[in-house]
């Protein structure tokens, strides 16, 4: 039989994260899809000069009630730790919350590095990456900042940006449920990222509401095949 | 009696633009209330970039499911007929031409189209989302927004100084104050907020605009 | 409500295709995903001048046997009335079958134009005609007859090839299930071509095993979302 | 006593390649067969390029489905832990280089390991497939395939004068007669069929051949 892909708890899953790593959080940014268990362990296990690929920047512990009764963790604890040299992502910070968010205060003491990408072309990015492509042209951002010392072609009379690949060390994803060789579906708009950044990542840990055994999950409605499925944590939130 | 309309009915008057059958994306903020202002005997489907056709209006609190939200983080609620796909998927759908309509929220427009939604001054860390992707695809592009900023100066302009979006990408503005179509030959003033005349609208506003030559207050 | 887009049988669902349009053909080639009931109609409406986009050239019903019992219709019919000016695929003929396919036969006789692709190029140029994207680079086909007279770019220190987004004006595809507003799910690998064709043309012409009502398909399981669907014939086979 | 090996027991020599746990695609034609010969005690997962990954062995003629087929058109078995993806996601997998074997089959192979492995003279319109993804994607590329032609000509050639499906991409060769390795020093024969000498192969090969140190015959 192949390989054990189930880990016991987070802290265990992202025990190897290296310094200098490149990281891809999948989810949407908010509550929904966040592997907010992962997110934690890596906050804990303390990896440093990280890159963080993600929708986007995560507004913190204090601003997240906006977004759910509550409030939760999200990956804005990794900046106001200091682990993140570099930010890779479409949102950075809220414009319609206040600019207290622990990226956008790194930020502006110019402490964090930040690429800001079109949500779109951030996905085709992170698919191109994922499927062995060198990079493609997109009409996304044509006429604006994010064209800036890019190449730009004119295809079929119209002007179009080429966009570069994006890879990733581990991607932390958040999946409903996992078979044990690590077929995953998700639930409702919780896919969102993180499909496709499960696919792109050298290593990829999932968490999952619920494992379940082989030949659980219908084989028509698999939304990530297990190859792209390196461990697997079953983590209640 | 002069009035400002207020968010509520910026979306309501957005929402009477979707025909029937139309896909409609709705950005960031206000555009997301449109949801709830379907016209009657019309089926809309709303697309959302995070993944998802065909949901329903905004959800009450007791029925919220945050695995379930608009690109707005608002919960949504489910309809028969709707469908979950990924972030790829989702722009493929956006870029490939297949929503109708997009209502965007917007800081400036330009007297040409111009958008500009993502970036103020003091805020270098906020980013531009799905919005440049939306603008670069949709069919049609309608922004929702206040007629001024707070102090009281005019969000449409000649030329937008704020970070684009995307170049002559706006068919049409609503705001507080007026509806005002972006044509071939300029911005074209189409209807007035309730007790506001042309000249008046014309001082809020930094580009030119040519009153329609059946300009009405609008009907709510 | 919106328009209905169920159409009583398949003659009346291509009876619009017009000389000189581009036709994607959904499948892999051989009968699993094969819309044959559009194809027939297809040949039976005559329309001339055709561009076919499709993986495979189709062997043609005399050699069709040799793949399933008892034979089947396939696009090679397309290629025997010759209402085909161009082919583009990946497997115009196959090897391991006699030269009489009515593709091969044309091609011989000079009489048809031949754009052979490399199958994972087929799919992402026709994925990337449905993204809106311009273009991407790939390494399938460095170094080959494929690279002739198209761009090449060191990425990362690799050689990549330019290739083109493909887009049609009619697409026939095949799906197990659609609901009476177009979502459709597959049948094991007959799914191959037909989502990504599916979202690459104007008009999307589906052949389904069954249409339900609207409600009954898994919002989590559709493949292909209705926006991308236009026509749907109901044929059993 | 010589003999050279049936394609079934090249399939099943091939098959040893593969180690617990691998993705394993089998290209057109005799590779197809490898799926009936996964060595005892291991589990292999196989991927088809037409959207399937872990299926199982060829199907009898009873339980045949034509809507679940390998890339060679064969109906094959269901298992579980299986599923099923479009043509777009098949060569994601096969080009991000998800794919740990892939057995190809060949018309001529380099001794610095160029493929050859679609087109042959008279047969302008037969293509390529998925094989120029497969060559260029997968992890090792193991090629089954006889060693002379029908008429008796090398298939291991200096240079390929068939069409080329990708450069320097072969890494094992197993043909009727011998395991050959594509090494940085050249070919390098491993195995011989039954019976068989090494200047007896050589003399069938165009390509230079280096007998291995542990050169064997092949067991089965």
């Amino acid at each position: 039989m192949a390989v054990n892909k189930l880990f016991p708890n987070a802290d265990k899953a992202v025990s190897d994260v290296f310094d200098g790593a490149t990281i891809m959080i999948g989810g949407f940014g908010s509550y929904g899809g966040l592997p907010i268990n992962l997110i934690v362990a890596l906050a804990k296990q303390g990896a440093n000069d990280l890159t963080v690929i993600a929708n986007m920047g995560g507004v913190g512990l204090e601003l997240s009630s906006r977004i759910k009764p509550g409030g939760y963790q999200d990956h804005g604890i990794l900046f106001k730790n200091g682990q993140v040299k570099k930010f890779i992502g479409s949102v950075p910070a809220l414009g319609g919350m206040p600019p207290t968010s622990p990226l956008e205060k790194l930020y502006n003491e110019g402490k964090v590095e930040m690429e800001t990408v079109p949500q779109g072309t951030l996905a085709e990015r992170i698919r191109c990456g994922a499927g062995g492509l060198g990079g493609f042209y997109t009409r996304a951002g044509v006429g604006t900042v994010v064209a800036k010392g890019k190449e730009t072609k004119i295809i079929n009379g119209k002007e179009y940006i080429f966009e570069l690949p994006l890879y990733a060390d581990f991607a932390l994803i958040k999946a409903h449920k996992a078979d044990t060789l690590g077929n995953l579906v998700y639930r409702k708009t919780a896919r969102c990222f993180n499909p496709v950044m499960a696919m792109a990542a050298k290593t990829t840990i999932v968490e999952v509401d619920e494992v379940v055994p082989v030949g659980q999950l219908d084989p028509e409605a698999i939304i990530t095949p297990h190859v792209y499925v390196h461990r697997i944590v079953e983590a209640r939130r | 009696m002069k009035s400002r309309l207020d968010e509520q009915t910026i979306a309501l008057r957005a929402a009477r633009e979707f025909a029937d059958g139309a896909v409609v994306n709705l950005g960031y903020g206000m555009p997301g209330l449109c949801a709830n202002f379907i016209p009657e005997g019309r089926t809309v489907y709303f697309q959302s970039e995070n993944g998802m056709l065909g949901y329903g209006s905004l959800a009450a609190d007791a029925e919220k499911d945050y695995e379930m939200i608009n690109a707005s983080d608002q919960p949504v609620t489910p309809l028969p007929g709707m469908s979950f796909f990924d972030s790829g998927i989702a722009f493929d759908m956006i870029r490939g031409g297949h929503i109708d309509v997009v209502v965007l929220g917007a800081y400036q427009v330009s007297e040409n189209g111009d958008l500009a939604n993502w970036g103020r001054p003091g805020r270098g860390a906020t980013g531009m989302g799905g919005g440049m992707d939306l603008a670069v695809g949709a069919k049609r592009v309608i922004v929702t927004m206040l007629h001024t900023t707070k102090e009281g100066e005019p969000r449409i302009v000649k030329n937008c100084t704020y970070p684009l979006t995307a170049r002559q990408c706006v068919n049409l503005i609503i705001t507080d104050l007026a509806v005002i179509e972006v044509a071939e030959r300029g911005l074209i003033l189409k209807e007035t907020a309730p007790g506001w005349t042309a000249p008046e609208i014309q001082d809020l506003t930094e580009a030119k605009l040519t009153p329609d030559k059946d300009l009405k207050e609008i009907e709510l």
